[in-house]
């Protein structure tokens, strides 16, 4: 079977589901709802995994082409600039299939359990349909604006996901705040778009990231040598559609919405904010990396820099939040750090990109134990009711498969072999390690960290001892449908770990800067360093959270301004709440209003005042009496003569 | 030599304007409208002087006059049955009894 | 000197007849006096129209306007009660008002109509002749011709004017005898 | 003598006709006031619509040596004039039988005395018979404003309006006079050829424009406008805004065309000013009246300005948008004037508060009131529209740009105004507001026919076409 | 007879139906409405596959189903003289929707009803006949036919301080058309070679001018009449500072008003902006174009801004649109063929979109009985159907791909920044920055009204939307879904119909 002809049910499959259960899911009994979208993205994943493996199996060893499945032109919007529906295959393009389609289906199915006899359970599969319609739609992109389409997509679909419990009204707040601070960051992105395609009059990836000799020709003959304000147009273009994709993929100082994103349903977190959609930066980035690589060299070291300080930056406070999903929502931003990290340290092509496929690599293993890590928090926190650690303990035997596979997620972010994350994180750490020591440096203190605050994690819910007012109701295991997902990603996550270790189907092979396959030699050096990062960390974590004592405390009470800088994010909330509160709404957006109220308005107002008063004012003239009339009357004889005489001499 | 045509316009003028002053000034609706007659009568005396130095040939001006004597009698007729008009309704011809239709 | 004729005084005596029973006329403080002063200036002006050789229009002048149109003021005057004794004083305000109006009119007319050279030109000599020839026939040709310069037409106009005004007079003036009772 | 040329004055001639019948009806019958007022209406349309016949139509000839002047355009003019007295007449048929009313006949006569002035005042090729016609439209009128014997205020509204009427025309005696002095005649044609931009010239010219201003009620000679429209009776009021105002803007436009058009520049820099100070004026004192007639002729005065503005352009164009407009101005003036006046009949109540509510009770009073208003203010598909547009389009030609803008910003506040009298009757709502009633026939047939005029006359170029052809300009 | 005088027609024999109709018949009256409605609805399908197929046979006229011009005002060259491209097709099927729609929410109406739908049919005739204007006179008519209805639809069936507003928003409006006569004469008079007859056809009139312009003739009179046009025009298109009667207005007008008026009338401003100022005066309109770029510019941000800190949900509104219309003149001052297009798709988007939201806030409304966003909170529980809707609205505003605004606005941003000057481009950055303030005022009411917790216990018991509010808001969320899902058809249409105009700058 040619999977490739099947690529339009890609997209059109999901769109359909969100249509149908959109429109008419509320006449449905929920339960068919559910299964009724599990099963179509079923059939959906299994076409992504058969067109990724179809274009694998077609093209190993070669150079992987670029191929697009299909592109009809939607809008045209100038004669060169036309934007185009279509799906374009190409290595990266084809695991993002896979990650996705893999997670949301394991989502899909988790959420039978989870969001079981929830109000609006229909709606949650409907916007669940048209999240993953719009984050393939984005993968797939053939030209930058279809992907600035589904971006837009996907930010809403978040932004509905998140605003799941309308009632709440915190759950309405992060909702605002995800998508307006995306939005924000969007509209940097857009205006990127506007300069990128103002010169080089294509969307056209296929046109824009095209490499001859070492240049992209086609930015480079339109926009090189072009200035404005001593910074040249390319970097200023590329730099602002990095800041779109910062915003998705809550860098600093975009990252505030995403811990707050957690006020969704947990397996919409596990989708949404964690595996897929937040990684579409990195994903803008990495499809765009020619053009950064040889066009833009600096902003790309910008991009290290920039990845590296909200690594470290969420990585600390990560270390601090009580809330797991919190905690994991700091994990998330500090990895995909990493991965920003990784293509900033990246060279192009063979060896020199390792950062290029360690960076995806890591986005492919990331998805998967983070993914499961959200989904054994939701497990976790369906069991007890709460997101926070104070309400959970010693709950390993009560939650025994939850346990395991959050165990084995937890070694993989740690970085522990054989698990994935050990090799993705590990040749990141090279990959910086060869580009920079600096951020070398910073990422090394972050994989201990990492490993610290991962385990505090996971000791503090399944050791540690039961909460000291009991939990509300004996917690017990999850049912089938949530816990076979958690065991089918523990499994991805083991089973690619151990293939890669053993050089089966090496990564490298298939993803790579340049579109070339090639090998990877583990660095064993640094490996081992990153190993015993990940073991401090571990042990660390250990002697603190191990048992019941006192001994967080006592550590806390000696760094306790850091501590509570970390415990309130650096204060970065505030911040924002400031400038949004106090500066755009008290000091913009109302004098705005106040002076279109009573200065514009107020003008016209005062016309209209006007003339009334004048009116009032001569009306004296008429005093009634005939003599005056008479006055009036000779004497505009007079002036109107006295004028016209004057005027003619 | 008789006196130039400006000597009678001097005149005018200076009748009509009392005429003028007149209307302006008096209190009465009688007055005023013996004012009236003085600014029709300089008028009147223009017509003439016009007529007898500068234009002989027809008698434009002095027909004009002697209309306008014609007309200002009707008017005069007509403009004091008004006035007792008024008085009858307000006992009074004072101009500041017609001043209830202002503004 | 040339000026010093008879009917020169005579202008200037008639002028400033004219002009005082005029002032008179708008200043004095008893009505009937200011009648009076209405009547001389009336008089002063038919006087002028004869010094002009136009002894018909001086006639009429008398006859309606002096003759006429004053006693119809006096008879008004008498009609309203008190009235003649009244005195009537000008209030101040009034005769400020009244003279800035006059003597800023007056000003600039007289500046524009003394400025004026047309008149100088004025073939007076023939425009005496003229004058001295006029006949009632030509009058009465004039008035109630057809043809360019005659005024039949305007005459006849004149007498459904005065008609409506009569009959106008006469609705205005009647006395309802519900009227009086109020 | 020449008898003949009496026979070319057909209009006057059957009015002359008109007014000696009505007289002579009004000794033998007058006493049944309503057959008296068939009779009178009977004869006065027949008369009109003599006019609008062949027999109407004389064509271009002068007669009495230059003294009587006629055209087409002059036969329109009346004809319509003689079709707003007619309507003047419908609606103050019902006033005219009511026992205040003792002079029905004198009523009828001095109107019509009052037209036969104002078509000799058009008419006219020498400012002799312009004069005679002036006065024969104004001191009548005077009586006519007195009609209302019980009201003081009607007897004030006509002292005011003699003693002005009286002062003006000694203005524009003295204007004349000066003309005379300066062109060397009196008629048109020759103080045409003689007339040029001296200082005396101007000034004559503006006492004489003052003189007729005073019957246009242009500002600064406007301030008895009001007092006496309020005073008068309301058929009055409708006669004088309409019938009497655009004779005299049509006289004004003949002789500022036939004998002052050779220097232009003289008046036309000074109608410049009194055009925007006549519209502003008149709008500025409009805005806060509550006498619904008192109201009007503030509203009349501004139009007054827009009638001007055509006037001032001295074009053939201008003269045809002037009639136009006077023509379109008459049936929406006199609707408005016939709700009133209807109203007035039953209910004495003429504010504006007492209009409140209107739509309620009077639907179509209302909606003909508020087609009147509309049409006045100057809004599609109304004749009004029409009108309006024409009159700038005019004046836009002569390149008057700052004018017109002037112009049209006051058409916003007049709009207010306007709409003002459209809110008391359809928005507001009234502890007392005026009862349900059915008007006199006579009103309703007079009404009706208005509204038709507001509602078709724009869309019916033929109309304005034909003026067009009609007119005459330098 | 020609095709495009059915628009007026039709209302006018809907006019002289209800008018006959005796007494309060409201269901006949009703029915008569949506009758008539639906066949305009019709005549405008019908003319746009037909337009299409024409286009698509090779017809390439500039305007197409003209009629012979009917001589009017001789002397002034007036005709009666109708014709279409691709824009006014738009235009006329976006009215005809909308006016569909309002009919169908004016059902709500019980007081006075006859007279309401014939003011509302008056309203309709004007924007028909706007758009289907071809002589400058007729379209000016038109355009005044449709403003002043406004006064009695908001002064009597509004609510609020209706007779303050439906006062200012006449008279501002009347204020714009004063503006605009003088533009209009002046382009009369001037635009005619010496000696040549003058014309009101705007057909002839563009090409005089471009015959006057290759001429080499003194085309300074462009730069007082453009002014004054565009002002006049932009009056009605909410251009700053001459925007102030829309929030006024909208708040206190019914809700079938609030749609026609936001959703056309508004677009009657911009249309005019182009086809008589920027088309007839292209000298000046180049010339002078930087001003009015700075004030739409400011009035895209401007009005965004003000829209987030309202607490009336109709100001929200109304300087929403404020902020978008800005957007409309905005892109037409580029005078691109991209930019052009995109404002005329903003036109139609807008339009739909906004008559959405007038139509939600007012069914909103007539249930709680308060505009006032404080006043309310967690309405989705108790009324689904209207609240999806309001957010499916909101989407749409923000610029949502799938949904209208998302199509204009990225066709307007796209196509501005092609303009080769620096300072064109800068602006249209300052313009994208309106697409997250809109964000912040559309999750703000969103947030506050539909989500979160029930503000007042008296809403418990609301009721979801009847059948003919349904009937409204689905055909106009489908409108808008139809066109931000496949813009194809109608972007093509709309831009055959700028390129005509865009080659003349």
């Amino acid at each position: 079977m040619e999977f490739l002809n099947l690529a339009p049910l890609v997209l059109a499959l999901p769109f359909a589901m969100f249509l149908i259960i959109g429109l008419f899911g509320y006449k449905m009994c929920p339960k068919f709802a559910g299964i009724l979208g599990t099963s179509v993205f079923a059939l959906t994943s299994i076409v992504c995994y058969g067109i990724a493996i179809q274009y694998f199996v077609a093209n190993y060893g070669m150079e992987y082409p670029k191929e697009v499945l299909f592109n009809f032109d939607w809008l045209h919007i100038t004669e060169n600039l036309v934007i185009s529906i279509g799906f374009l295959l190409d290595p990266i393009s084809a695991t993002m299939l896979i990650v996705i389609s893999t997670v949301s289906l394991m989502v899909h199915i988790y959420s039978l359990g989870y969001m079981h006899g929830e109000d609006g359970f229909q709606r949650y599969y409907a916007v669940l349909s048209l999240f993953s319609f719009a984050m393939l739609g984005l993968v797939v992109a053939t030209n930058i604006f279809q992907m600035y389409i589904f971006w837009e997509l996907v930010g809403v679909s978040s932004f509905l996901l998140i605003s799941f419990y309308f009632k709440k009204p915190s759950a309405v707040r992060a909702a605002k705040k995800a998508f307006i601070v995306t939005r924000f960051a969007d509209m940097f992105f857009l205006i990127g778009i506007l300069i990128i395609s103002y010169y080089t009059q294509t969307f056209d990836f296929g046109i824009l990231t095209e490499v001859i000799d070492g240049q992209v020709p086609i930015v480079h003959e339109t926009m090189g040598g072009i200035t404005l304000g001593g910074l040249s147009v390319i970097s200023i273009a590329v730099f602002l559609i990095f800041l779109g994709g910062a915003g998705k993929s809550a860098m600093f100082p975009f990252h505030i919405w995403l811990p707050d994103a957690m006020e969704g349903p947990t397996p919409a977190s596990a989708l949404i904010h964690a595996a897929t959609m937040v990684v579409a930066g990195v994903y803008l980035v990495a499809r765009l990396f020619p053009v950064y690589s040889f066009e833009a060299p600096e902003v790309l070291e910008v991009i290290a820099y920039i990845g590296a300080f909200t690594s470290i930056f969420s990585a600390i406070i990560a270390c601090a939040q009580t809330d797991i999903k919190r905690v994991l929502a700091f994990s998330t931003i500090s990895q995909i750090a990493y991965m920003m990290v990784a293509l900033g340290v990246s060279g192009f092509g063979g060896e020199e990109g390792l950062g290029y496929t360690a960076s995806m690599w890591h986005l492919f293993t990331h998805a998967m134990f983070k993914a499961l890590l959200f989904m054994g928090a939701g497990a976790i926190i369906h069991a007890v009711h709460s997101n926070e650690m104070d309400a959970m303990g010693n709950l390993r035997k009560k939650l025994p498969i939850t346990h395991a596979t959050f165990l084995i997620a937890c070694l993989a972010i740690a970085g522990i072999p054989p698990f994935s994350g050990f090799f993705s994180k590990d040749e990141i750490i090279v990959a910086a390690f060869e580009a920079n020591k600096w951020v070398f440096a910073v990422e090394y203190i972050v994989a201990g960290l990492t490993a610290f605050y991962m385990f505090r994690l996971y000791f503090r819910i399944f050791w540690f001892g039961e909460p000291d007012n009991g939990f509300e109701h004996e917690p017990h295991e999850a049912p089938s449908t949530m816990t076979i997902p958690l065991i089918v990603l523990a499994a991805i996550t083991v089973i690619t770990g151990i293939c890669w270790a053993f050089g089966i189907l090496q990564f490298s092979q298939f993803v790579s800067s340049d579109s070339l396959g090639y090998a990877i030699e583990t660095h064993w050096s640094i490996a081992l360093l990153s190993i015993m990062a990940g073991l401090i960390g571990i042990c660390v974590a250990y002697f603190l959270y191990f048992k019941k004592t006192g001994r967080p405390n006592t550590v806390v009470s000696y760094i306790k301004r850091p501590y509570l800088w970390a415990y309130n994010r650096f204060y970065i909330d505030e911040i924002y709440l400031f400038i949004t509160n106090n500066i755009i709404f008290k000091r913009i957006c109302e004098p705005i209003a106040w002076f279109d109220r009573h200065i514009i308005d107020g003008f016209m107002n005062l016309l209209a005042w006007f003339t009334n008063s004048a009116s009032e004012g001569t009306k004296e003239v008429q005093d009634g009496n005939v003599q005056s009339y008479a006055w009036v009357y000779i004497m505009g004889v007079i002036v109107i003569t006295l004028v016209s005489i004057l005027n003619y001499l | 030599m008789s006196l130039p045509l400006e000597c009678y316009l001097v005149v005018s003028t200076l009748l009509f304007f009392i005429g003028v002053f007149g209307f302006i000034v008096r209190k009465n609706l009688i007055s005023i409208l013996m004012s009236i007659e003085l600014i029709l009568n300089a008028a009147s005396i223009n017509f003439i002087a016009f007529n007898r130095f500068l234009f002989p040939d027809q008698l434009e001006g002095f027909m004009y006059s002697l209309f306008i004597i014609v007309v200002a009698a009707a008017e005069t007729a007509v403009a004091i049955s008004i006035i007792i008009n008024v008085y009858r309704k307000k006992k009074n011809i004072d101009v500041k009894s017609i001043n209830e239709l202002k503004y | 000197m040339e000026y010093i004729t008879a009917s020169n005084i005579m202008f200037v005596i008639l002028a400033c007849s004219i002009l005082f029973f005029g002032v008179m006329t708008v200043t004095s403080t008893k009505i009937l006096r200011a009648a009076t002063s209405l009547f001389f200036v009336l008089f002063g002006i038919a006087g002028l129209y004869l010094q002009m050789n136009y002894e018909f229009l001086a006639a009429v002048q008398l006859s309606v306007y002096a003759g006429g149109i004053v006693v119809l003021f006096i008879f008004a005057i008498f009609l309203v009660k008190n009235l003649g004794e009244e005195k009537e004083k000008l209030s101040k305000f009034k005769s400020i008002m009244g003279g800035l109006a006059a003597v800023s009119g007056l000003a600039i007319s007289l500046t524009i109509i003394l400025k004026e050279k047309v008149f100088v030109t004025a073939d007076t000599v023939r425009a005496d002749e003229i004058a001295a020839s006029i006949d009632m026939k030509w009058v009465g040709d004039t008035l109630m011709g057809t043809e360019r310069f005659q005024y039949l037409l305007p005459f006849e106009a004149a007498s459904v004017l005065l008609l409506a005004c009569i009959i106008g007079g006469l609705v205005v003036a009647q006395i309802n005898k519900k009227e009086e009772e109020i | 003598m020449d008898y003949s040329n009496f026979l070319i004055m057909n209009h006057e001639i059957s009015l002359v006709v008109v007014l000696i019948i009505t007289l002579l009806a009004d000794l033998i019958i007058g006493g049944n006031k309503k057959v008296f007022q068939y009779l009178a209406l009977g004869l006065f349309t027949i008369h009109t619509v003599l006019g609008f016949t062949q027999w109407g139509s004389v064509g271009d000839e002068t007669s009495f040596g230059g003294m009587y002047i006629t055209s087409d355009i002059h036969s329109f003019v009346k004809n319509f004039l003689n079709l707003g007295t007619i309507f003047v007449f419908l609606f103050g048929f019902e006033w005219n039988k009511t026992e205040n009313q003792k002079h029905c006949g004198e009523f009828y006569f001095l109107t019509l005395s009052t037209l036969l002035g104002m078509y000799l005042m058009i008419s006219s090729g020498n400012f002799l018979l312009f004069y005679i016609g002036l006065e024969t439209a104004s001191i009548p009128m005077a009586a006519l404003v007195a009609f209302n014997k019980k009201e003081r205020e009607s007897a004030e509204a006509a002292a005011k309006y003699v003693l002005t009427a009286a002062f003006s025309s000694g203005v524009m005696l003295f204007g004349i006079s000066l003309i005379y002095g300066t062109c060397g005649s009196l008629y048109f044609d020759e103080v045409l050829v003689n007339f040029f931009d001296s200082p005396l010239h101007i000034m004559a010219t503006i006492f004489f424009i003052a003189g007729l201003g005073f019957k246009i009620s242009l500002v600064p000679f406007h301030l008895w406008t009001a007092d006496t429209y309020q005073g008068a009776p309301t058929a009055v009021t409708a006669y004088l805004s309409v019938i009497s105002k655009g004779s005299a803007a049509f006289a004004l436009m003949c002789i500022l065309v036939k004998a002052f058009s050779n220097y232009p520049d003289v008046w036309q820099s000074f109608l410049w000013w009194i055009i925007v100070i006549t519209i502003t004026i008149g709008n500025l004192f409009a805005i806060r009246q509550e006498n619904l007639k008192r109201f009007l002729a503030f509203s009349s005065i501004s139009q007054a300005g827009y009638v001007i503005l055509g006037v001032y352009t001295g074009t053939a164009q201008g003269m045809a948008t002037v009639v136009f407009y006077l023509f379109i101005y008459m049936f929406t003036n006199l609707a408005a004037f016939g709700v009133i006046s209807s109203i007035e009949n039953k209910t004495g109540r003429l504010n504006m508060d007492d209009y409140n509510g209107l739509y309620s009770t009077n639907p179509k009073l209302a909606f003909v009131m508020m087609l009147a208003m509309f049409s006045l203010g100057g809004i599609p598909i109304f004749a009004g529209f029409f009108s309006k547009f024409f009159i700038f389009a005019a004046a836009m030609r002569e390149g008057e740009t700052l004018l017109v803008f002037i112009a049209l910003l006051n058409t916003v506040i007049s709009l207010f105004y306007y709409l003002k009298v459209v809110k008391a009757m359809f928005i507001k709502t009234s502890e007392n507001p005026i009862e349900n009633f059915k008007s006199d026939n006579m009103t309703r047939i007079g009404l009706f026919i208005c509204t038709l005029g507001i509602l078709v006359l724009g869309l019916i170029s033929p109309i304005y076409e034909y003026i067009n052809g009609i007119s005459f300009g330098f | 007879m020609n095709i495009l005088s059915l628009f007026v027609i039709i209302p006018l024999i809907m006019m002289a139906i209800i008018f006959c109709i005796k007494g309060e018949n409201k269901s006949l009256i009703r029915v008569v409405m949506s009758v008539g409605g639906l066949a305009l609805l019709a005549v405008s399908a019908y003319l746009t596959i037909n337009y299409l197929k024409l286009r698509s046979g090779g017809d390439d006229s500039e305007f197409l189903f003209t009629n012979t011009p009917l001589m009017w005002f001789e002397s002034l060259n007036i005709h009666y003289a109708v014709g279409v491209d691709g824009i006014s097709v738009a235009m006329l099927l976006l009215s005809s929707i909308i006016v569909i729609t309002g009919v169908f929410v004016s059902y709500a109406i019980e007081d006075k009803v006859k007279e309401y739908f014939l003011w509302f049919l008056m309203l309709s005739i004007g924007v028909f006949g706007f758009f289907i204007s071809l002589d400058l006179f007729t379209m000016f008519l038109f355009y005044e036919v449709a403003l002043i209805p406004m006064y009695l639809l908001i002064g009597l069936w509004g609510s609020g301080k209706k007779e303050y507003s439906a006062m200012k928003l006449t008279l501002m409006l009347m204020g714009g058309s004063a503006f605009l006569m003088v533009g209009i004469l002046g382009i009369y008079y001037n635009s005619t070679p010496d000696g040549a007859l003058r014309t009101f056809n705007i057909q002839e009139i563009s090409q005089n001018v471009a015959a006057l312009a290759n001429s080499g003739a003194d085309m300074s009179w462009q730069n007082i009449f453009f002014p004054l046009t565009f002002i006049g025009f932009g009056v009605l298109g909410a251009m700053f500072p001459f925007h102030t009667w829309s929030p006024d207005g909208h708040a206190s007008a019914p809700t079938a008003v609030s749609m026609l008026h936001a959703g056309v009338l508004m677009k009657l401003g911009g249309y005019g902006c182009f086809r008589v100022a920027m088309y007839l005066m292209p000298q000046a309109a180049s010339e002078l174009s930087w001003i009015f770029i700075i004030l739409t510019g400011i009035s895209v941000v401007y009005g965004a801004f003000s829209a987030c800190v309202q607490t009336d949900l109709k100001y929200i509104n109304a300087y929403s649109s404020v902020s978008h219309c800005g957007l409309v003149l905005f892109a037409l001052l580029m005078m691109n063929k991209a930019a052009m297009t995109g404002a005329i798709l903003q036109m139609v988007s807008h339009g739909l979109m906004t008559a959405l939201f007038f139509a939600l806030i007012g069914m909103i409304y007539g249930r709680t009985h308060t505009r006032d966003i404080r006043e309310m909170g967690g309405l989705m529980k108790v009324m689904p159907v209207l609240c999806v809707c309001y957010v499916i609205a909101g989407l749409a505003s923000l610029g949502l791909p799938g949904l209208s605004g998302f199509v204009a606005e990225m066709t307007i941003f796209v196509g501005a920044f092609q303009h080769p000057d620096l300072f064109h481009r800068i602006f249209v950055i300052l313009g994208c920055s309106s697409i997250v303030i809109t964000a912040v005022y559309i999750l703000r009411v969103v947030g506050k009204i539909l989500f979160g917790p029930m503000q007042d216990p008296h809403h418990e018991t609301l009721t979801d939307a009847v059948w003919y509010e349904k009937v409204a808001v689905f055909s106009l969320i489908f409108a808008i879904a139809a066109i931000g899902l496949c813009p194809l058809w109608l972007s093509d249409m709309i831009s055959e119909g700028i390129e005509n105009i865009v080659k003349i700058f």
